[in-house]
């Protein structure tokens, strides 16, 4: 089998999940990582400089499909002992969704794509104000500060963020329930009642999620919070009990399941 | 004449449309009718029915030029057939394109805002972090809050700039995501590359299928006891 | 209808003039009209009797705005005796504040001066002209030299009122930028700017007295994943 790497064509690991299975119709796990190394080889030699970003995306690239393959290999009747929640079938459930969630945008980028390209057909009149009007608009320095200005000369000016390889990228659990108990235990008395949907916003993953979920159940069994739920699947609201001690929380070291 | 457009041609519509047409002509950006409105003082409908015969009769008349509804308000912009003059007229930069990669970020932020730069580089499985500053930089996005909660995340949205770059009024005219959620032969494809077992579980697989819906990710149902 | 202004209404001239609209509409400066007639490939009496012929219709329908021949070329603004309309619009309709865009700009001129505007547009990313318009209007900045090169790129700096309103003496008083480093990209940018070998077309419109940017279309903005 013959595979082509193209590293300017893949945008990342999913990229080149979702190229193999969709595009070459293999099975993931019958893809010849040797293969792939020797297109990739072949490709970095042709390039005039070492292009570091390409090199340190491929090396993520094939751990990811080594892991998977190595997983593959793993019995599978090993399954039925684990107490864990989160293992390979959950792990593959969430990837498979991952792809899917970045093939959906991938089509989306496509359709603004057309769009922006069927707006840059017309150009915008910018030309503003005649002169004669000008003395008559808003002083626009107002409250501008020299600081103001070097600030957003950095801003200008600024190099790029150099690109960082999460090596977590499938799945990863960035806290712990413990943790997260800490966390909420900290917030919550200054903020009254808030959703759970409110409390979680920030957070990345559907993991996390459910880490922060078992938190907020945690500090139930203790007692220190009060949760609602007005309708079913609707949003829990989560506040702290009125005179509830941030003491008894401390005690908890480790979250036992 | 354009008389036509402004049916009844009273002397009050008249003079609405010869003052929209001057205001429009000395914008940058594009002018919210309810502005209009209120500095002329008619109902922001009129002010619509205006703008929307002016726009009628430009492209009746067969003008060079064309009054559109972009970005929350009016503007006038070249005529979308007249590009290729325009483009030889105009040299600058930008008619630099997004990549693929500034693309799919940006249809991220479009569809799923407010949104932490953490939660799109989970989507994409990739760090944005230049992408987003690209985009932040050339006006596309914008940080739109901070959250109090966990981590302190900045959450960023889209900007008119963007929504005048892909010609839209509004970020509810962009395509449902829906429409481009993947169909069950790209999901049974997927599954099956993805397959560790002989033997699959169809109903997990469809579970997989509807969670990237475009609801929200977070709320992980109701609790169990 | 406006074909009795552009009397015969051959195909050629109807084409023309609707080009002329589309590029008038977009123009930040007053168009020569040699520099039309070079785009048009029309000898430069047709272009004007295009032009005249325009500005006759828009008088004759009644319009809101203008074509004026101003400053050695043509260019649409709001019709005279709409000016009080403008003004409240100007008055109570604009924004008081300096956009991010807008103030990034600035800072860019204050600190780099002396600047082209393709120089601040590479730098940018986007296209400048119309933000660099307004600020040169406000007088913030204005031109302080002209490259004697091929391309006659103009240069831009701050004025003394800019400086008289920050409080400052002169810009070497502006806060230092310790040992901060630009971006390669915006480094590279730079470079490309300074250097005075822009491609025919480029130099065409230079050389017609347009001050549109000579900026390579990519910019320093392609991001790559």
């Amino acid at each position: 089998m013959s595979i082509t790497v193209s590293t300017s064509v893949y945008e990342g690991p999913f990229d080149l999940l979702l190229n193999l299975i969709l595009k070459e119709e293999v099975e993931l796990y019958e893809v010849s990582l040797s293969a792939i190394v020797d297109a990739y080889l072949t490709e970095m030699e042709s390039l005039d400089t070492c292009d570091l970003e390409a090199a340190t995306e491929f090396l993520l690239i094939a751990s990811i499909l080594v892991e998977l393959k190595t997983r593959r290999l793993l019995p599978v009747h090993e399954r039925a002992e684990r107490d864990d929640e989160f293992g390979l079938w959950e792990e593959r459930d969430l990837l498979l969704a991952r792809l899917l969630e970045c093939k959906t945008f991938k089509d989306a980028a496509v359709s603004l794509r057309r769009m922006a390209a069927d707006a840059a057909l017309s150009r915008p009149r910018r030309a503003g104000l005649e002169d004669r009007f000008a003395h008559l608009a808003p002083d626009l320095l107002e409250g501008v500060t020299t600081h103001d200005l070097r600030t957003a000369f950095m801003a200008a000016m600024a190099p790029r963020p150099s690109i960082h390889v999460d090596t977590d990228s499938i799945a990863p659990i960035r806290i712990s329930v413990a943790e997260a108990v800490a966390l909420v235990a900290n917030e919550l008395p200054a903020r009254g009642v808030v959703t759970f949907r409110h409390l979680t916003r920030a957070l990345v993953d559907r993991i996390e999620v459910v880490v922060w979920f078992l938190a907020v159940l945690e500090l139930y069994k203790l007692g220190v919070v009060e949760l609602d739920q007005l309708d079913n699947f609707g949003d829990i609201h989560v506040g702290w009990r009125p005179g509830a001690d941030r003491g008894d929380v401390d005690l908890i070291d480790a979250y036992e399941g | 004449m354009v008389d036509e457009t402004v049916d009844g041609a009273e002397d009050v519509d008249v003079e609405a449309r010869r003052a929209v047409e001057a205001m429009l002509m000395v914008a940058v950006d594009p002018v919210p009718p309810n502005l209009l409105a209120q500095l002329l003082e008619l109902p922001t409908k009129r002010i619509e029915a205006i703008c929307e015969g002016l726009a009628d009769a430009y492209e009746a008349e067969g003008r060079g030029f064309a009054l559109v509804r972009v970005g929350g308000g009016y503007r006038y912009q070249s005529h979308p057939d007249q590009a290729p003059w325009v483009e030889r007229f105009v040299v600058d930069g930008q008619s630099s394109r997004l990549t693929s990669a500034a693309l799919e970020t940006l249809a991220i932020v479009a569809y799923k805002q407010p949104i932490s730069r953490a939660q799109v580089s989970a989507i994409r499985g990739v760090d944005v972090d230049g992408v987003m500053r690209t985009l932040q930089q050339r006006g596309f996005i914008d940080e739109v809050s901070r959250d109090a909660g966990p981590g302190n995340a900045v959450f960023f949205g889209t900007t008119r700039e963007f929504l005048e770059r892909m010609g839209l009024d509004g970020v509810s005219q962009l395509p449902p995501l829906g429409d481009f959620v993947p169909g069950p032969e790209v999901v049974e494809a997927l599954e099956r590359g993805l397959r560790s077992d002989p033997d699959p579980v169809v109903a997990e697989v469809a579970d997989g299928g509807q969670s990237v819906a475009p609801t929200e990710a977070s709320g992980p149902a109701a609790p169990e006891g």
